[in-house]
């Protein structure tokens, strides 16, 4: 059973998912989906600890050898992605059901989890895999599911969100198409190993920086790096609660991995970096994403579409760490990846309860929240400090490793925009503590904490935020151990 | 309803044969062009062709959306059956040589997945054409 | 000129010009069969390139199937389209650049179908020559497809499925409904709405002691449900965020 | 117990202290009195941890490796040890102060208060305790934070700005420039620990040690050297307990307390002595001595005057660490001490008239000390301590921190401190001579009920103005441990 766990920790919620659509009952299909996540967050743990003590974990599909079949291949880099994957996914996953069993009108339900099964299973189809051109697969099944969801908000506007999201994220799945099948030609094979070794022999040839390009624009657009990032805040904003919380933790972490395993793996540091000189175009891109994006954080007045912004900030310093191109940096991205997974997670469900209670999320409605939702506040302090990078949570160990990784080489005035693109956190994430501690609330409605059954999944993810932040040793090791494997090219 | 006897005529003639062709290209497709993809879509097109010159109202008598819809999910579920089968058996996920001895495993893997392939197909194009076309026009 | 490079170049042509006539038209009907005739095309440029089985699939999805799609989606939103209100002169240098790079990559690349490209030189002879042995079926397309690369269709097949789900989540049981926040109280707006409808449900809703609004049975496919048809979109709503 | 874990339950009592705090809440009079008792806990913890220092122990604990090679643990050196005594015995001081305060004033949100100031103590603690700049840095953080629920506490609009100002300034230094230079420190020397004789020496070039001096000197805003400043007097909205323990002690102290631990075991004395910046920061902060006594002679709002002398206080301890030579260290660790007390004694003076007499301006006090003799005698000994006049503990830091000018050959600084002296005899001295030697105001509608503030608070000011006078006689356990601090025998 358990050697066939890279198989099974996508292909059974992916089954789940046709389950839950079956079931037609929304309670039968969160059980299924709940079911889902939870055994994907067993399963990428149990991977996890596996990869640690034996190394590279290689499965064959259908019994065929790489690279005549799919080979899933995991080692200490996405097993690592897909356990932030699954963490989140088993976090949210209840959170769902009170959240959406009132944005959402109830026939739709069961389709809703059977969405999220068949985001769950397309995120982690594209962790797991060896295989480039199933990472085109399960990015369609990953970004299909997203698009139908985000279509759900309860607003109107999501509808043109999501059309939005679709064109961008189609024309980005295009372009990475295309790289693929460039690289294909030149090589004749789509395994990810196979490609790093029988990729050097055709470099000289214009095909393979062409690839090259496509793949780097087609992923940085599912990333959302600035300034391919237009279809983020809508998308975030007008999406249901439950929905934000999951696709800011996971989906745009993923593509930040793709990012790694392409230019490290495949093509390797030396032609990324060496020959197509990445970092002169990812650190500057970069660094605007981090200040101009936080600068309209500071601007905005709806909450979700702040931290929306916020979020493309954030993925400015993953890809700045990686556009280091050292271990550090590389080691900065990928807990990154995993910290700001939790910290963002936990501010956009603390969004969600406001949601559930105030029906909005503008600023104007959040004023003396902080009496009236307690717990739900005090949650988003305990999100907010992290994104401001104060000591003890998980946003300052990254901070602490960017900024080490930038003076590593020197570059102090790298270092200094990181840590003004922190304070720039500080003061949108004052703002709303601001209007819910300072303000007095509209005396004549009333409103209560929200339920439980979404504090508890909220509080799981700022205590994990500490947690991870207090003792970093583990994700710290894991991160630079993999940030390693990636700069030694092999995988 | 008079003035279509042409087509009703004509429909009523080519719809069983384009069953059938479906039948040989997803049959077929082991030996030339073709598989479940393409018949999937095929039977889905005799469906549609039905409904469009008898009526949305005939063709969800014969065909109710919700068959269609279990028909799509169905056909995931066959598919990965498949693939878990090999497990159960003692192989890898989607192996087919522990089905059964040698090549024979290889034939009813692919069956087995060909007809999850074709099932899903069929199923979503029609359950599509019914989500556009049961659809009332809006005018602002 | 070889025989298979006329076709190649009528086809090309032929395919700029449905492609150009696509884009130009205003009328949307017009649109729908470009694109179905641009379909039908590219298939017959799939088979001079002895691509088959893709051909295939392109005849019968592109062609067929999309086009039935298409028209049915005409057939509510009309077949006018407005004028753009942007202009287009930014993705046309986005995609005068992407053509240019496209072709300037493919400038390099080995010759279309020699048997010493990379492409022909690794895994597919290993297709070719052994697949038979390993699988009994005669036709490599399938045994790659279903046997050495079946975790990828598996992958298609839950795309299309994904597919259905999406579409079903947005248009099953008509318009989609919104669920708004009223005075601490979560209510259903299908759109299309009026005023005093809403008004009037949301008295019966707060006074009737909630429950929900959506009663009896749930079914996703419900959209050709021809009681559906009965909840008219009237007034002020419509399908525009 | 080891010393270790008495560290431990010594830096977590103030914590209990504000659990008991919140669960006697609905008591007022249980709560105030738990709050005594933990602080007098607190304070015999801390005698116990001297006793050890002086006998030559460290004692030392390991919490945990956040990321590898860096640890949160805590290790107690005899500058710590100053700062925790000095922390650690005002803080009943001043609860027993803050009762009659809070109640006379008929403050709001009493709990939250008395919360967050134990949090606060146990931040400072934290902060004294530290072994590594990491948990410095982390306390220090931690203080900033706990603190600012006590500057914004009457939630109005100018507390709201004031908590702006507050945490911004405090913030950008801290992440801005001091975090950047930890970080600093720690990719050029492999390590954040304190060690005797600094960590940096030949690590880099002399021109980037400058750099990260600099970072550091301006890094910690909590010492208020100009421009960073502008914290200190924004946060005098908070009750003057507030402001006499967090902002004269606890915060501002952890500022200075963080440089001096920077200067001797980040940079030690060596290689600062040789940094071209070092002179330069010395005279930064010299400048800020001057300036903010020029401010503060113009202020006539008392609460802000003490506030702008505060700021030029500070520097003095910034300044000693700078000179870079023994008798500056010794000097201005014995500062920390000699001001705590002093200043503690003016503000609490400034809380019991501002409760008793209602008076915030300097020009309206005139006469009151007929009034409120004790309240203004107190005032006249703080005042006397920081203007570094005997009988009070202040002559002895000002007197090491002058020998320390003169061994530098700083003669310029020298002047420097006097001239503050100067300064400072006309700005403190004014407000208890107007309020003895000076007739009331025409228009003061002095109601006859006026006498001295509520007997805690008096009790309190009792106690500080006495051990400000006891500090000149008995100044000894400073100057002992400051002299271990640098490395002589004590």
């Amino acid at each position: 059973m358990s050697e066939h766990l890279p198989a099974l920790l996508v292909v059974v919620p992916l089954i789940l998912a046709p389950v839950a659509a079956l079931s037609n009952r929304p309670r039968a299909a969160f059980a299924a989906a709940f079911a889902g996540c939870w055994w994907a967050l067993y399963a990428s743990l149990a991977l996890l600890t596996r990869v640690r003590s034996e190394g590279v974990i290689s499965y064959a599909l259908g019994g065929w050898a790489p690279p005549y079949g799919i080979e899933l291949r995991l080692d200490l880099v996405n097993a690592f992605v897909a356990v932030t994957v699954a963490t989140i996914g088993a976090v949210v996953i209840p959170y769902a059901w009170t959240s959406v069993k009132k944005e959402i009108t109830e026939d739709r339900i069961p389709l809703f989890y059977t969405a999220f099964l068949l985001m769950l299973s397309g995120l982690l189809g594209i962790t797991v895999t060896g295989d480039v051109f199933n990472v085109f697969v399960f990015l369609e099944i990953s970004s299909l599911s997203a698009y139908s969801m985000i279509a759900l908000g309860q607003d109107r506007r999501a509808l043109t969100a999501t059309f939005q999201y679709l064109i961008m994220g189609s024309v980005g799945a295009t372009f990475i198409v295309i790289g693929i099948g460039f690289m294909y030609v030149m090589t004749g094979t789509l395994n990810m190993a196979d490609l790093a070794e029988r990729l050097p022999a055709v470099m000289d040839n214009r095909t393979i920086p062409v690839a090259f390009t496509f793949l780097t624009v087609g992923i940085t657009l599912k990333l959302a790096l600035f300034p391919l990032h237009l279809w983020l805040p809508n998308a975030y904003t007008y999406a249901p609660s439950a929905v934000t919380a999951f696709m800011a933790s996971t989906a745009t972490k993923v593509s930040v991995y793709l990012l790694l395993r392409f230019f490290f793996t495949i093509f390797g540091f030396a032609f990324a970096f060496g020959q197509m000189r990445l970092n002169m175009v990812l650190m500057p891109l970069s660094l605007v994403a981090i200040l101009a994006m936080s600068l309209v954080a500071i601007y905005e007045i709806n909450v979700k579409r702040l931290l929306a912004f916020s979020s493309v900030a954030q993925i400015g310093y993953m890809v700045l760490g990686i556009s280091f191109g050292s271990v550090l940096g590389v080691t900065a991205g990928l807990l990154h990846i995993f910290n700001h997974a939790l910290m963002k997670g936990a501010l956009f469900m603390a969004m969600g309860c406001v949601m559930y209670r105030v029906g909005s999320v503008q600023l104007s409605k959040m004023a003396g929240l902080g009496k009236k939702m307690p717990w739900t506040m005090a949650a988003f302090v305990g999100g907010g400090l992290s994104l401001i990078g104060v000591p003890l949570t998980v946003g300052f160990i990254s901070k602490w490793y960017l900024v080490q990784a930038a003076l590593e080489q020197g570059n102090w005035l790298v270092a200094g925009l990181v840590m003004i693109g922190s304070l720039m956190a500080l003061v949108y994430i004052w703002k709303v503590v601001e209007v819910a501690y300072f303000q007095e609330a509209d005396s004549d409605v009333e409103i209560r904490e929200a339920p439980l059954s979404l504090l508890i999944p909220t509080w799981v993810l700022v205590i994990a935020s500490f947690w991870f932040g207090i003792d970093a040793s583990t994700t710290a090791q894991v991160a630079t151990d993999a940030a390693e494997l990636l700069l030694r090219g092999g995988s | 309803m008079d003035d279509r006897v042409i087509l009703r005529v004509g429909a009523k003639i080519l719809i069983p044969f384009i069953m059938i062709f479906g039948l040989y290209v997803h049959f077929h497709g082991d030996y030339g062009p073709g598989g479940g993809f393409q018949a999937g879509v095929i039977f889905a097109a005799a469906f549609v062709l039905y409904a469009l010159i008898f009526g949305l109202g005939n063709a969800i008598q014969v065909l109710p959306p919700k068959a269609a819809y279990i028909c799509a999910a169905m056909g995931v579920v066959i598919y990965l059956g498949v693939g878990f089968l090999g497990i159960i058996l003692g192989g890898q996920f989607m192996d087919y040589s522990v089905l059964a001895y040698s090549y024979t495993g290889q034939h009813y893997g692919i069956i087995g997945v060909e007809l999850g392939v074709v099932t899903t197909v069929f199923g979503v194009m029609v359950a599509l054409f019914y989500a556009f076309a049961g659809r009332r026009r809006v005018d602002s | 000129m070889t025989p298979v490079e006329f076709v190649d170049i009528v086809l090309l042509i032929l395919l700029a010009i449905t492609g150009i006539a696509v884009i130009r038209t205003r009328n949307l009907f017009a649109a729908v069969m470009l694109a179905g005739i641009y379909s039908l095309v590219s298939a017959g440029l799939f088979v001079v390139m002895d691509a088959v089985d893709v051909a295939f699939t392109e005849a019968a999805v592109g062609a067929g199937i999309s086009t039935v799609l298409l028209l049915g989606t005409l057939a509510l939103v009309g077949d006018k389209e407005h004028k753009p209100q942007h202009t287009p002169i930014l993705p046309l240098i986005v995609v005068l650049i992407t053509g240019g790079v496209l072709i300037y990559g493919t400038s390099q690349m080995p010759p279309f179908g020699a048997a010493d490209n990379p492409a022909n030189q690794h895994v597919a002879p290993y297709y070719l020559e052994d697949s038979y042995d390993e699988t009994h079926v005669p036709n490599v397309v399938t045994s790659v497809l279903a046997s050495y690369r079946s975790y990828d269709t598996m992958g298609e097949t839950a795309v299309v499925f994904t597919a259905v789900v999406g579409v079903l989540l947005l248009l099953a049981r008509g318009p989609l409904p919104q669920r708004i926040h009223h005075d601490g109280e979560w209510i259903t707006v299908r759109p299309g709405t009026t005023r005093e409808e809403l008004a009037a449900q949301f008295k019966a809703e707060t006074e009737g002691g909630g429950g929900g609004p959506e009663g009896g049975g749930v079914d996703p496919g419900g959209g050709a449900d021809p009681e559906d048809r009965g909840d008219t979109p009237s007034g002020e709503g419509g399908e525009r965020g | 117990m080891s010393g270790g874990m008495l560290l431990l339950v010594t830096a977590l009592l103030p914590v209990a202290a504000a659990g008991g705090v919140l669960l006697l809440r609905k008591s007022p009079n249980v709560r105030e009195a738990s709050t005594l008792i933990f602080g007098a806990l607190t304070f015999w913890h801390v005698l116990g941890l001297l006793h050890r220092v002086q006998e030559g122990e460290r004692p030392r604990l390991d919490m945990l490796e956040v990321v590898p090679g860096v640890q949160l643990a805590f290790e107690l050196e005899p500058l710590g040890m100053v700062f925790a005594l000095v922390a650690s015995f005002l803080w009943p001081v001043t609860s027993l102060y803050a009762i009659g305060y809070m109640r006379g004033h008929h403050e709001e949100n009493q709990t939250r208060f008395f919360f967050f100031f134990a949090i606060a103590i146990a931040g400072a603690l934290g902060v004294a305790f530290s072994a590594n700049l990491f948990t410095l840095f982390v306390f220090y953080e931690f203080l900033t934070f706990c603190t600012v629920p006590l500057v914004t506490h009457h939630q109005t609009e100018e507390a709201k700005k004031s908590g702006r100002v507050y945490l911004g300034i405090l913030l950008t230094t801290s992440v801005g420039l001091q975090l950047v230079a930890i970080i600093w420190t720690w990719v050029l020397a492999g390590t954040v620990d304190f060690r005797t004789g600094g960590i940096l020496a030949g690590t880099a070039s002399t021109g980037v040690l400058s750099a990260i001096l600099v970072l550091y000197v301006y890094g910690v805003g909590k010492a208020a050297v100009m421009p960073f400043h502008r914290w200190l007097p924004a946060a005098m909205v908070a009750p003057t307990p507030v402001s006499a323990l967090l902002h004269a002690v606890a915060v501002v102290k952890a500022g200075v307390f963080t440089v001096l631990k920077i200067a001797v075991y980040v940079f030690g004395i060596d290689l600062l002595a040789t940094l071209t910046t070092t002179s330069w920061l010395a005279w930064a902060a010299g400048a800020t001595i001057i300036l903010a006594s020029l401010v503060a002679f113009k202020k006539d709002n008392l609460k802000a005057r003490l506030a702008y002398s505060t700021i030029s206080q500070l520097s003095y301890i910034v300044l000693g660490a700078l000179l870079a030579n023994e008798l500056g260290i010794i000097g201005g660790g014995m500062h920390i001490a000699m001001h705590a007390f002093g200043k503690i004694t003016l503000f609490f003076a400034a809380g019991a008239i501002m409760v008793a007499a209602h008076e915030k301006k300097i020009s309206r006090m005139h006469g009151l000390g007929r009034t409120m003799p004790i309240t203004f005698g107190a005032f006249f000994v703080g005042s006397l301590s920081i203007i570094g006049l005997p009988p009070a503990g202040g002559a002895w830091s000002k007197w090491f921190l002058a020998m320390g000018t003169l061994e530098a050959e700083q003669y310029g600084l020298l002047a420097v401190l006097m001239l503050s002296t100067l300064l400072g005899l006309y700005y403190l001295l004014e407000v208890p001579v107007k309020a003895f030697f000076f007739a009331p105001p025409e228009d003061a509608h002095r109601s006859e009920g006026i006498h001295e503030a509520p007997t805690p608070s008096l009790i309190a000011i009792c106690i500080t103005a006495a051990a400000t006078l006891g500090l000149f006689i008995w100044p000894e356990v400073w100057r002992e441990l400051m002299t271990m601090v640098v490395g002589g025998a004590g």
